[in-house]
C-alpha cells in the first residue's frame, strides 16, 4: 500500500497498521476505502470521542441517548420527542443550494428512521460579513436551499438563528436541527437483529456522487477544494417525501426491525453500525444494489453517498407486505443482503466475497485520539479590553440605531418567510414572534425549542462560549413556558490537529458538560464539525445548542412581543444594571472589538430562572418574555415593541451608583452604555398585568430570582430614561424599519 | 468589418445549461417515471436543464457568442453541477 | 357531510386540511389515493396544497394524470363542490378545470406569512356564509402563486364574477403593496363559470383555530357545508361505505 | 421503411419550452437586471425556458419528433403560458 493511495484516503500509516492487524492481512482496496470513510473524524469522532464522554446525557425522560440516529426524551401521553442537529458546512459553501439542502435531507432522514414522524425543522446559520457576494450567494443560495428541500418534503421551519461575523466568510456554519415525535412504544433502531432476516435497500439508485463525502469533511480547505466539486449531490425532496411516508407506514406494520438511512459513507456506515449495534453481521451482495450509472465498481457502490437512499431488516416473513408498502408509494424495495451470526460485514460481487471486515472494527474501533491540546500563550493578552482600544462613542440613540441595522440583530424575515414556517398546523409561536413552539397533536402539550450559540463569546472564552450557549437556549425555551428536557449540539470548530484548537473544544465539551449538569439537560446526540478553517484560519469556536422544552399547557405559551398597552415591564435576573459589555455586539459594531471577557453566567440563578418562569408562564401571570440577548437591554426593549400593533415603552432605569461592572472591575466607557447595550447573562424582559405583578414579584422572591420593576408598555416610542435624562427615545415605526429592513438591504446584492 | 464602422444589431443567442451528466437529476427522473406511467414506454430517459434566450447588442455573431458565453459562465450556470452551451445564428442569419 | 382529501404523491397539506374538516370542524373526513378511481360517496373533495410530484416539472403538471382526477372532473361537471388550495389550484389549472395558470412569484422567491383577502363572490359554495368585501386573514406558503391568464380570459373572468378572492391591505384595498406574488389583478382564488369549483392560494385549512394566528377560514368550510345541506344534495358518486379501505394506510395522526 | 423491418434506435430529442412573449418573465427580468447592474449593458433581454432532452427508442427522426411533440404537447408545457419546439436529429445523423 503506497501512501499516496493511503493519504488519498485519508489515513495514516499507523492506522493502515491497525487495519492490518485486524483483517490479519492486507486490505483490499474497497476494503481500504470503507476504513477510510468510517475512520474519518466525520463518522468516527476519533478526536471528539474522549471528551465527548464527559457530557451528561442520562435523565428521567431520556428514552435514547448518544448512539443512535437521533435521541428520544419522553414527553408523557406514550409519546417521545426525537431529536437532533446536524452540520452541512462543507457542502454549503462548495455549492450552497444543493449543500444546504442535502444537509436538510440528511437530518430529516435521522428522524423518521426513529420511528417518529418529523414536525419541526430548526436552522443556525453562520455567514462572512454581508460586504461580500461571494458571502451574499452564499446566504442566497443556503436560504433557498433549506427553503427548497424543507418546503417541499412539508416540514415547518419554526425557527432558527443567523450571525454574520467575518470569520465565516470561508466556512459558512449551517446547521440543522429537526424533531419528530414518536410513540414509545414505535421507537425503532438502527439494528440488524435476528440472524437469517432479509436486508433491503429503498430509495433512490446508488450513483457515483459524494464519493469521500465524510473524509472531505474531515480535511481542511485549500486551494484544491474546487477539485472536489464532484463530490456535490444534488437533493430530491419529493423521492425523501415519498420515503418518509412509506417507511413510517412500515414501521406501523411492525414489520420491520432496524432502519438507518445512507448518509455520510452511505452503505459501509449502514451496514457495519446496524451490525455492530446488534452484534450480527450482515452478507450483502453488491450488484443486487439499484444503480444509477453502469460500470460501478463494488468500491463505488459502497462509498457513494447518494441521497435519499435507506436499509432495513425486515422481519422473516413479512418481505411481501412491506414490499408491496413501498410499491404503493412508487419505490422499489429490493432485497440485497441478509443478517448473519459472525459479526462480519461481508460484500460479494456475483457470489464471490471482496470484503470481509469485522463489524464492530469499521463502527466502534476507530482510533481514538487524545490529541495534545493548549492554551495559547498570548490568549489573555490578545482578549484583554483596555481603553485604547475604545473610540469616542457615538450618543446612545445613534448606538440604538447602528445595533438594530446590524445583521446579527436585525429581523430575519428575509430568511423565515422563504420557510414553509406552518405547514402541519403545529406552529403556535411563528418565528419573529419569540421562541418557537409547536404544539404535538392529540395532546394538550406543546413543545418550546431553540438553537442557540455566540461564537464571539467562544472565540473570548470557549468554555464560557458553551456554557452561555446552554444557558441561552434554556433560558429561551423558559421564556415561551417550556421546562427543558433535553438537548442536542452541534460543536463547529477548526482543525483539531492544532493544539490551541483542540484546547477550544475541550474547554467548550467541558463547559457544556456543566452547564448541563447544572441545569439538568441531559444531551441526548449531537453532531461534531471540525476542519473549518481555510488556509489557516479557522471560525471562532461555535458550539451551537438546541435545546427542547416541554409545555403543558400549549394554550398557555407567550411570545416576545408587548400584546397589549399598560403592563409593567419587569426586568428579571438582573443583579445590577451595569452589564458587561466582554464580547458583545456592541463592542463589535461601535468598537470594532472582539475583546474582552464573555458574561459570566451564574448557573444557579439561571436554574431559578427555569423554576420561575414556565410556572408563572402557565399559570397565566406573565404576558410575554423575551430574552435580553446580543445588543443588550435596549435592543430588547426594543425588540418586544417589534412585530405586533407597534405598541412602545417607557422604561425608567433611575439612576446609577457606577457599580463596577463584577468581571472587569472598570467601566470603559460612559456608563449608560454598558447599561443599555452591555449583554449580561441571564435576563429576561417579562410583562404582566398590573394586578399580577405583585404576585409575580413574590414567586420571583420565593425562587430567589432578582426582578426590578423598570416601566410600562404603552405609547408609541421606544423611551428609556437613565440618569434622569431620556437616553434613547425613538419612534417604534422609525426604529422598527431600520431593524426590519436592514438584512434585506444588505443582501440586495448587485450580482445576483 | 473595421473597428469604427462596427454595425451594431441585434442578436440572439440561446444558452443551455444541463446538469452535468454525473450530477444525479431528480427532475428529469421523476418526469421519466410519470412517463411512463402515462403509458410512454418507449422512452429511455429524461434530462432537464434550463434555457435562456439573450437579445445582445453586438458587432457580429461571434461578440455575441463572447459575450452569451462569459454571461453563461458568470452568472447563468453554476459550474460545480451544471454545464453550458452557447448558440448563435451566425453572421449572415443574424443579418 | 362528508369531505374528501385527495392525497397526491408530494402532497403535505392534506393532514392539515384532514385535521381542519375533521378534528377542528367535526366533519367526515376522508383520504382519497391518487390513485383511487371514485370519490367514495364524499359531498365535497379538497385538493391540498403540497408539491405533488415535487413540482419538478411544473406545479400540479403531473398530478392531474393521476386517476382520481377524471372522478373528481367528473364531480365537478355534476356541480359539486371542489375546493383548491395552492398546489390544488394548480392542479385544477393543469387539469383545465380551472383558467388561468402560475408563474413564479415576482420576489422569485417562496413566501410564507399571513395575508388578506376579500372575498369578492359570495355565490359559491364555500363562500356563501361571507359578506361581500369580508377581509379574511389566512397564511399563503408558495413560489408560484403568480396568476396569469391571457387578457380575454382575465377580462371574462371579471365579467363573470369568477374572480372570488384578492389579495388586499388592512383597508381592504387590492392595492399593489399588497400582493404578495405579481398576480393579476390582486388575484387569489377564482372559480369556474358554475361556481361550483373554487380555488385558492391562500390555505384556509391553516386558519381555523386562533391558536395558529386565525380562524378565518373556517367561513370556507362552514359554508360548503351550509351549501351542501341547503342544496338537500345527496352524495355524489358512489353511496358510502369503507371509505377508508383504501386509504386505511394514512395515519392522519401520526 | 416497412413496419415489420423497423430498426428501433435510440434517439435523443430535444424540446424547448418557453414563456409565450406576451408572457411576463419574472425569472428572465431578474436576470436582465443583475446582468445590467454587473455591467452588460449590451444584453436587451433576457427570458427564460426549460429544456428537455429526451432519450426515445424510435424507428425513425419522425416518429421520435412525432412522440416528443405529443409529450411536450400534453405534459412538457402548458398551452395557457408557455410554447414549445421539439428539435430531433435527422435520421442520417441518429443513425
Ligand atoms: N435562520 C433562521 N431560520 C429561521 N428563523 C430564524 C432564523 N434566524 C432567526 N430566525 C427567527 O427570527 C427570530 C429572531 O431571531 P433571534 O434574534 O436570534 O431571536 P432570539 O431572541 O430568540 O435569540 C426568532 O423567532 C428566530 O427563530
Ligand atoms: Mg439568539
Amino acid at each position: 500500500m503506497n501512501d499516496t493511495l493511503l493519504e488519498q484516503h485519508g489515513l495514516t500509516r499507523d492506522e493502515y497498521g491497525r487495519i492490518v492487524e485486524i483483517l490479519g492481512r492486507e486490505p483490499t482496496l474497497t476494503e481500504l476505502g470503507m476504513f477510510s470513510v468510517m475512520w474519518s473524524e466525520h463518522c468516527s469522532y476519533k478526536s471528539s470521542r474522549l471528551h465527548l464522554k464527559k457530557l451528561p446525557t442520562a435523565g428521567p425522560r431520556v428514552l435514547q441517548g448518544p448512539g443512535e440516529n437521533a435521541g428520544a426524551v419522553e414527553i408523557g401521553d406514550g409519546l417521545a420527542a426525537v431529536f437532533k442537529i446536524e452540520s452541512h458546512n462543507h457542502p454549503s459553501f462548495i455549492e450552497p443550494y444543493q449543500g444546504a439542502a442535502t444537509g436538510v435531507g440528511g437530518i430529516i432522514r435521522d428522524i423518521f428512521t426513529m420511528g417518529a414522524r418529523p414536525i419541526a425543522l430548526m436552522d443556525s446559520l453562520r455567514f462572512g460579513t454581508l460586504g461580500s457576494p461571494l458571502t451574499r450567494r452564499i446566504v442566497h443560495g443556503v436560504v433557498a436551499g433549506i427553503a427548497g428541500y424543507g418546503n417541499s418534503i412539508g416540514i415547518p421551519v419554526v425557527g432558527g438563528e443567523a450571525v454574520f461575523d467575518a470569520c465565516y466568510a470561508a466556512n459558512p456554519v449551517v446547521n440543522v436541527f429537526c424533531l419528530g415525535i414518536a410513540r414509545t412504544d414505535h421507537l425503532v433502531k438502527g439494528r440488524a437483529d435476528g440472524v437469517g432476516n432479509p436486508v433491503y435497500y429503498v430509495g433512490a439508485k446508488t450513483g457515483r456522487d459524494g464519493i469521500h463525502g465524510a473524509t472531505m469533511a474531515s480535511a481542511e480547505f485549500d486551494e484544491q477544494s474546487s477539485s472536489k466539486r464532484p463530490n456535490v449531490q444534488v437533493g430530491d425532496p419529493f423521492m425523501e417525501k415519498l420515503l418518509l411516508e412509506a417507511c413510517l407506514e412500515v414501521l406501523r406494520s411492525g414489520a420491520l426491525i432496524g432502519l438507518q438511512d445512507m448518509g455520510a459513507a452511505g452503505l459501509t456506515c449502514a451496514t457495519s453500525e446496524m451490525s455492530a449495534r446488534a452484534r450480527t453481521g450482515m452478507d450483502v451482495e453488491v450488484t443486487a444494489v439499484p444503480q444509477r450509472e453502469t460500470g460501478m465498481t463494488p468500491y463505488e457502490i459502497m462509498l457513494s453517498e447518494s441521497q435519499e437512499r435507506m436499509l432495513f431488516v425486515v422481519k422473516t416473513g413479512r418481505e411481501a407486505d412491506v414490499e408491496q408498502t413501498f410499491e404503493k408509494w412508487d419505490l422499489h424495495a429490493v432485497k440485497i443482503g441478509v443478517v448473519t451470526d459472525d459479526g462480519m460485514v461481508r460484500v460479494r460481487e456475483r457470489g464471490t466475497a471482496v470484503v470481509e471486515i469485522p463489524a464492530a472494527a469499521l463502527a466502534d474501533e476507530a482510533p481514538l485520539y487524545d490529541r495534545p491540546y493548549r492554551k495559547p500563550q498570548d490568549f489573555d493578552a490578545e482578549r484583554a479590553l483596555g481603553p485604547e482600544h475604545l473610540r469616542p462613542a457615538p450618543a446612545a440613540p445613534d448606538v440604538f440605531l447602528a445595533l438594530l441595522a446590524s445583521p446579527t440583530i436585525a429581523s430575519k424575515r428575509w430568511i423565515f418567510r422563504q420557510y414553509d414556517h406552518m405547514v402541519r398546523t403545529n406552529t403556535l409561536v411563528l418565528p419573529g414572534m419569540g421562541t418557537a413552539v409547536v404544539r404535538v397533536k392529540g395532546t394538550k402539550r406543546a413543545l418550546a425549542m431553540s438553537l442557540d450559540g455566540n461564537g464571539r463569546y467562544g472565540q473570548l472564552d470557549p468554555r464560557r462560549g458553551a456554557i452561555l450557549a446552554v444557558a441561552e437556549a434554556a433560558r429561551n425555551v423558559a421564556c415561551a413556558g417550556g421546562v427543558p428536557i433535553g438537548a442536542t449540539n452541534n460543536l463547529n470548530f477548526g482543525n483539531p490537529e492544532r493544539p490551541e484548537i483542540m484546547w477550544q473544544l475541550v474547554e467548550a465539551i467541558e463547559g457544556m458538560a456543566e452547564a448541563c449538569r447544572a441545569l439538568d439537560i441531559p444531551i441526548t446526540g449531537g453532531n461534531v464539525s471540525l476542519y473549518n478553517e481555510t488556509e489557516g484560519r479557522p471560525i471562532y469556536p461555535t458550539p451551537v445548542l438546541g435545546v427542547v422544552g416541554l409545555i403543558e399547557d400549549g394554550s398557555k405559551v407567550v411570545g416576545r412581543a408587548f400584546p397589549e398597552p399598560d403592563l409593567s415591564v419587569v426586568l428579571v435576573g438582573a443583579r445590577s444594571l451595569v452589564a458587561e459589555i466582554g464580547g458583545s455586539e456592541y463592542l463589535h459594531i461601535v468598537h470594532g472589538q472582539v475583546r474582552g471577557v464573555p458574561p459570566a453566567v451564574d448557573l444557579e440563578a439561571e436554574r431559578a430562572l427555569h423554576r420561575l418562569l414556565p410556572r408563572a408562564i402557565q399559570d397565566g401571570i406573565v404576558r410575554s418574555a423575551h430574552d435580553v440577548a446580543e445588543g443588550g437591554l435596549a435592543v430588547a426593549l426594543a425588540e418586544c415593541c417589534f412585530e405586533n400593533e407597534d405598541i412602545g415603552v417607557k422604561i425608567d432605569l433611575g439612576t446609577l451608583a457606577t457599580e463596577p461592572s463584577p468581571d472587569e472591575g472598570w467601566t470603559p466607557m460612559p456608563a449608560d452604555h454598558s447599561v443599555l447595550f452591555g449583554e449580561a447573562a441571564g435576563r429576561v424582559l417579562v410583562t404582566v398585568r398590573r394586578e399580577d405583578e405583585a404576585a409575580f414579584l413574590a414567586r420571583a422572591e420565593a425562587e430567589d430570582v432578582c426582578v426590578r420593576v423598570i416601566g410600562r408598555t404603552g405609547g408609541n416610542r421606544v423611551s428609556i430614561d437613565l440618569n434622569g435624562r431620556a437616553a434613547i427615545d425613538e419612534p417604534v415605526r422609525e426604529a422598527e424599519t431600520v431593524w426590519a429592513t436592514a438584512l434585506e438591504r444588505a443582501l440586495a446584492s448587485r450580482a445576483a | 468589418m473595421s473597428d469604427t464602422a462596427a454595425t451594431v444589431t441585434t442578436i440572439t443567442a440561446k444558452v443551455f445549461v444541463t446538469l452535468k451528466p454525473s450530477v444525479f437529476d431528480p427532475q428529469g427522473n421523476t418526469i421519466g417515471e410519470a412517463l411512463l406511467s402515462m403509458g410512454y414506454g418507449a422512452v429511455e430517459d429524461v434530462r432537464q436543464g434550463k434555457y435562456f434566450e439573450l437579445t445582445v447588442r453586438a458587432g457580429s455573431s461571434d461578440e455575441a457568442r463572447r459575450l452569451a458565453e462569459e454571461i453563461a459562465d458568470r452568472l447563468l450556470a453554476n459550474p460545480v453541477i451544471e454545464s453550458y452551451r452557447v448558440e448563435v445564428a451566425s453572421d449572415k442569419d443574424a443579418a | 357531510m362528508k369531505f374528501a382529501v385527495v392525497v397526491f404523491p408530494g402532497s403535505n397539506c392534506d393532514h392539515d386540511a384532514y385535521h381542519a374538516v375533521k378534528h377542528v370542524l367535526g366533519h367526515d373526513a376522508n383520504f382519497l389515493w391518487h390513485k383511487d378511481t371514485s370519490l367514495k360517496g364524499a359531498d365535497a373533495v379538497i385538493l391540498p396544497g403540497g408539491f405533488s410530484y415535487g413540482d419538478y416539472l411544473r406545479t400540479g403538471a403531473v398530478a392531474r394524470f393521476s386517476p382520481v382526477m377524471k372522478a373528481v372532473a367528473e364531480l365537478a361537471a355534476d356541480g359539486g363542490a371542489v375546493l383548491g388550495v395552492c398546489n390544488g389550484f394548480q392542479i385544477l389549472q393543469e387539469a383545465g378545470l380551472l383558467e388561468g395558470a402560475m408563474l413564479r412569484n415576482q420576489s422569485l422567491k417562496f413566501r410564507c406569512e399571513h395575508v388578506r383577502v376579500s372575498v369578492e363572490q359570495t355565490d359559491t359554495p364555500f363562500t356563501n356564509l361571507c359578506r361581500t368585501g369580508q377581509v379574511l386573514k389566512m397564511p399563503i406558503a408558495h413560489g408560484e402563486g403568480n396568476f396569469y391568464a391571457p387578457p380575454e380570459v382575465l377580462e371574462r373572468l371579471e365579467r363573470n364574477r369568477q374572480v372570488v378572492f384578492r389579495y388586499v391591505d388592512a383597508d381592504g384595498e387590492p392595492r399593489a403593496a399588497a400582493n404578495p406574488n405579481g398576480s393579476l389583478h390582486n388575484i387569489a382564488g377564482i372559480c369556474n363559470e358554475a361556481r361550483n369549483v373554487v380555488a385558492l392560494m391562500p390555505h384556509p385549512e391553516r386558519a381555523c383555530e386562533s391558536a395558529l394566528g386565525s380562524a378565518d377560514g373556517r367561513l370556507l368550510f362552514d359554508s360548503v357545508v351550509a351549501a351542501i345541506r341547503l342544496a338537500g344534495r345527496p352524495a355524489f358518486g358512489e353511496p358510502s361505505g369503507s371509505l377508508m379501505a383504501n386509504a386505511g394506510f394514512l395515519n392522519p395522526d401520526s
